[in-house]
């Protein structure tokens, strides 16, 4: 699980909803779920490398899953297979599987999905129920089913599944552990559930990243201990450490 | 053979390559990377006397070229940096710079008698940060100001003091002959370039302080002009930075006069990037038949 | 109804979108290219009292996100320009600001003698020009060099005065305020950044002149800052500039306090980029419920 | 002949030779033979857009013939047929083809070939000695020799042709009318040996431009009329009015 900087070749890069677009990156890749890399496919502009969740490690390479927002993440949906990406990581912390057991509740909105396929892939000894929130069109969800006991799904439109926010049909108390990956408004929901039942909650946070590494401490957040960096002892926070306030 | 070798202020330097401070933490992160020991040096990330947490809000926002910083001096403090930090670092096998921030005068002049007795090479001494007492504006915005810090701190250490400019000096000439005159050994410049940047759809700015910080390759051209023109106004070395990405960016540096450069947001770019500005240092020496990097030294100024 | 219309110093333009100085001729080169009626303003090339031929050498250099120029205030000279251009650019339906340079107190006085008379409705009084008798240092470093300068050339003229402020200036709050009160009718910022670029082949400096000045996308945090703090210390209209790209630039420094804004490098970028910025901003208006262009000017000041 | 600002898709683009790429652009295009058009394939980066010379119209669009040299003949020579390129053109004034008439003699070194077989397409009535030099690789003159009578090769490897300099094969007497492009030491030599004799001799400029349409005075060059705009008055410019030192 040592890190690197290297450069390797797309194998594939197809779009599976309105803007969500899945890529297999090809080499050898082993890291801890959780985890992501500073993607870049570019020169000098835009400047910094983009972080993006591992949201699978197979024999043909690494997957990501990612939604197109700005620039980076544009570049990244037209890259074709043969073309070269360049990977630092896998950097951050990711979930510490060895603890979360039992009764598990995976809650995710929109392209938070992401890290979760992975994740819910390396949960062992546990009833998995996967949460999962869209604005209207669904994504990804298909294959999660595989680890998943019970998927949820919601959607804003209500054209899937319960109409409304994913939240509204979560249940804390009926978990050992909960992991959340979303929105922030959101995982302030996920997170203020758990502490008042008592249910550890895992979150996944986002920050605005310079180099990846923890060397800039551009990226840090609000904790108990004081600030940390969310490339470094992140992304993955227990709820209750961390502030969810801007 | 072609050597890259300099000699800043009695401390040797492997090559004229150093990692810029801020950007490079205190060299551990990085050196899973690539092979830290290969650089000229490490510029720490700034210290002060006492741990700071730094600012709140967005850290970081990324421009054409660049990018803008409001870190805000987090570190664990200088009695912790000498205890855990520098151990660490000097297993890394390369100079090592203590680059120091304050507030105050008392700050400044209680960290450099600490960092005076610490196992360092080289005092960096930053004035661009706020000073205190007059109303926040840095003290490297006045050279008058600048001269008064300078001074103080010269008188408590007797490590190399280099002292970094803020390209936000109202005359960045003026400033770096009021520096040397107060004892400074070398200097280095730049440091970021006071910026901002709106968030139109929350209608404000995007950073709690309103300014911060702005570098990165879109800064080179001026940061090179500074330099070129510090060089010319001084007779100690000169440590050339500001925007710095390839091996050309630090020749021109070089051939403007600086005795060496620092490399800071490039390393967002590619980790080891430093390797690559060294090795294209050494293969552009080689193909134009130059043996030592003094022999380009300030060609450029004719 | 959305309203982009916005008046600086009793002069309606349609839209705050400018044509910065240099980059844009005197209107008729772009012609061709889109309907040139459909933006705020032109501000012409840099005049002088005299034709001058400009600088030898190289002119451009190309940089991360902008570019250096020495061209060196090439023009007809004032006369020709009254006589030949001003027709021609009346014919663009649009407002035009005759951007005035000079190289003596006397050069400026005579210009501006001469524009007060021409049919023009704005002057843009550029002090980044160097002053032949301090050395070469520009008007606009100093307040109290400007601040003479911008006097004398009051004294002369009826006609809006807009000066144009140098970033390069050592204290541009304290310049802004020095111009207003030697009575300044409204502040335009910035003119380019002193910058340089070395040729490591040749091994020295790209222009003959060595500095130049820099513009483009690379300056705008810059910019912004400047214009934010400007707006924010005088009472006037302030139009802003530097490096903007498209609408939501634009909006930031309308944002940061401006009345309107000039567009320069962008031009090179796609000729009738400043109509994208008109559009872009109208959208954004639309979208977000503005009627009236002064309902978000400044807002990001708090 | 118009000039205009337009978006249009690559037919296609292959390499001719080492480093050296010929790019057809779909559209309908007229334009003066010597005329040349401002070009972009990116966003931001580089800044400026790229000055590259008529090569040939023809129905199936206008053709450009170009050296790798950096950053943006290098995104250039990465474009596909339908990727989409901007053009800004037809720009400057190009060959005064009612002019040039008689013997003429058209000199090119390198890449200075790229507008001359548009011009030798278009001058009539004369008999066209076609003096080309490289120098290792021979490229483009296969089809140049359309509109040629003679085609005179140097090579300074001696790979092909005459081993030296082009202008070692020129008499300068023999011609009515010299047109040159090419590195700018070849033109000044063609240029003195054309007022030696006096045969005019047009030349075809190159200088760094910005706005590529007159507006920034940035590509100016000293003529006997004083400084004249390459973009605009040129490239296209009589020997004996131009210097051609820096
Ligand atoms: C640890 C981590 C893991 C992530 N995993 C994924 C993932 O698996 N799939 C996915 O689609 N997205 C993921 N994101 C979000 C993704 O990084 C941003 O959407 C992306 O950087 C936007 O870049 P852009 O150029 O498209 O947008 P722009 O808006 O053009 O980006 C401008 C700048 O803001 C930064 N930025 C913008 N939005 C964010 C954000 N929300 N968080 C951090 N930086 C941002 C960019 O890095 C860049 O510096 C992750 C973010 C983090 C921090
Ligand atoms: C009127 C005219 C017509 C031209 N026609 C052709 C042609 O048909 N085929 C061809 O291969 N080349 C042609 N050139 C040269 C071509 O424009 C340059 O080779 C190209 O701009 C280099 O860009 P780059 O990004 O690859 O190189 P870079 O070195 O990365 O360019 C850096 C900067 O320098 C400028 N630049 C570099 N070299 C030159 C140059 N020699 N002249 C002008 N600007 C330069 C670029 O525009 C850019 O601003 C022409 C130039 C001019 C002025
Ligand atoms: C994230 C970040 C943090 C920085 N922190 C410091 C610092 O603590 N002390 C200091 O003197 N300079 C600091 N700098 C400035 C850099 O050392 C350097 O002077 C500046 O970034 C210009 O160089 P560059 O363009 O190569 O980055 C920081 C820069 C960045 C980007
Ligand atoms: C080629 C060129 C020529 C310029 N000439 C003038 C001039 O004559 N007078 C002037 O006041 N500003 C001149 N400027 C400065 C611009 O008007 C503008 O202030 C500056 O370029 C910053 O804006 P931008 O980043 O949008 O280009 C020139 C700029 C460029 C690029
Ligand atoms: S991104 Fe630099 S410390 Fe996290
Ligand atoms: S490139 Fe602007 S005038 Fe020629």
């Amino acid at each position: 699980m040592s890190s690197k900087y290297l450069k390797a070749k797309v194998a594939s890069n197809e779009k599976i909803a309105e803007g969500i677009y899945r890529m297999v990156v090809e080499g050898d890749y082993s890291a801890n779920p959780g985890q992501f890399y500073m993607l870049r496919a570019w020169g000098v502009e835009p400047f910094l490398s983009r972080p993006i969740s591992i949201h699978g490690i197979t024999d043909a390479g690494i997957e990501f899953l990612y939604e197109v927002r700005g620039t980076g993440t544009e570049i990244f949906s037209k890259l074709k297979a043969g073309d070269e990406l360049e990977l630092l990581g896998p950097v951050g912390n990711g979930f510490d599987l060895e603890t979360i057991k039992g009764k598990v509740a995976v809650v995710v909105g929109g392209i938070g999905i992401a890290p979760m396929y992975e994740v819910m892939k390396h949960i062992k000894d546990s009833t998995v129920d996967f949460y999962a929130g869209f604005r209207d069109e669904v994504y990804s969800v298909d294959y999660m089913k595989e680890y998943a006991d019970n998927v949820i799904i919601s959607t804003e439109s209500g054209s899937v599944g319960h109409k409304g926010y994913v939240v509204e049909q979560l249940d804390a108390s009926k978990y050992d552990y909960i992991l959340s990956c979303g929105p922030t408004p959101m995982m302030k929901v996920v997170k203020e559930m758990g502490e008042k039942v008592g249910t550890p909650v895992y979150v996944s946070l986002e920050s605005h990243m310079a180099c990846g590494v923890g060397a800039c401490l551009g990226c840090t957040c609000n904790t108990k201990k004081g600030k940390e960096r969310v490339c470094k002892e992140g992304p993955v926070f227990l709820g209750e450490d961390v502030s969810l306030d801007d | 053979m072609t050597s890259l070798k300099v000699n800043i202020n009695g401390v040797d330097f492997k090559n004229p390559v150093i990692a810029a401070s801020g950007t490079f933490g205190f060299g551990e992160e990085y050196s899973e990377y690539f092979d830290v020991s290969r650089i000229g040096g490490i510029s720490s990330k700034g210290l002060t006397i006492n741990p700071k947490a730094g600012n709140e809000g967005r850290r970081l926002h990324e421009v054409t070229g660049g990018l803008i910083n409001s870190i805000g001096l987090q570190n664990p403090g200088i009695d912790e940096f000498i205890e855990l930090e520098i151990p660490k670092m000097r297993s890394l096998n390369t100079v090592i710079l203590a680059n120091m921030g304050g507030g105050t005068m008392d700050d400044y002049l209680a960290g450099a008698s600490k960092l005076d007795k610490a196992d360092v090479d080289i005092i960096e001494l930053n004035i661009s940060c706020p000073n205190v007492k007059s109303g926040g504006m840095a003290f490297g915005i006045k050279s008058c100001v600048a001269h008064e810090v300078v001074s103080e701190v010269r008188k408590v250490t007797k490590k190399p003091l280099m002292v970094k400019l803020s390209p936000n000096a109202e005359d960045i000439v003026e400033m770096a002959v009021k520096c040397r005159e107060a004892g400074a050994d070398s200097l280095s410049l730049v440091n970021t370039f006071k910026a901002m940047a709106i968030d139109i759809n929350k209608r404000k700015p995007v950073f709690r302080n309103i300014f911060a910080g702005l570098s990165g390759a879109c800064i080179k051209p001026m940061a090179l002009r500074m330099t070129y023109e510090v060089a010319g106004a001084v007779d100690i070395p000169v440590i050339g930075m500001g925007g710095i990405m390839n091996a050309e960016d630090a020749i021109e540096f070089i051939m403007a006069g600086a005795t060496a450069v620092q490399v800071g947001s490039a390393n967002f770019v590619k980790p080891d990037i430093m390797l690559d500005i060294i090795d294209g240092m050494e293969a552009f020496m080689k193909r134009e038949g130059i043996k030592s990097i003094d022999e380009i030294r300030g060609i450029a100024r004719g």
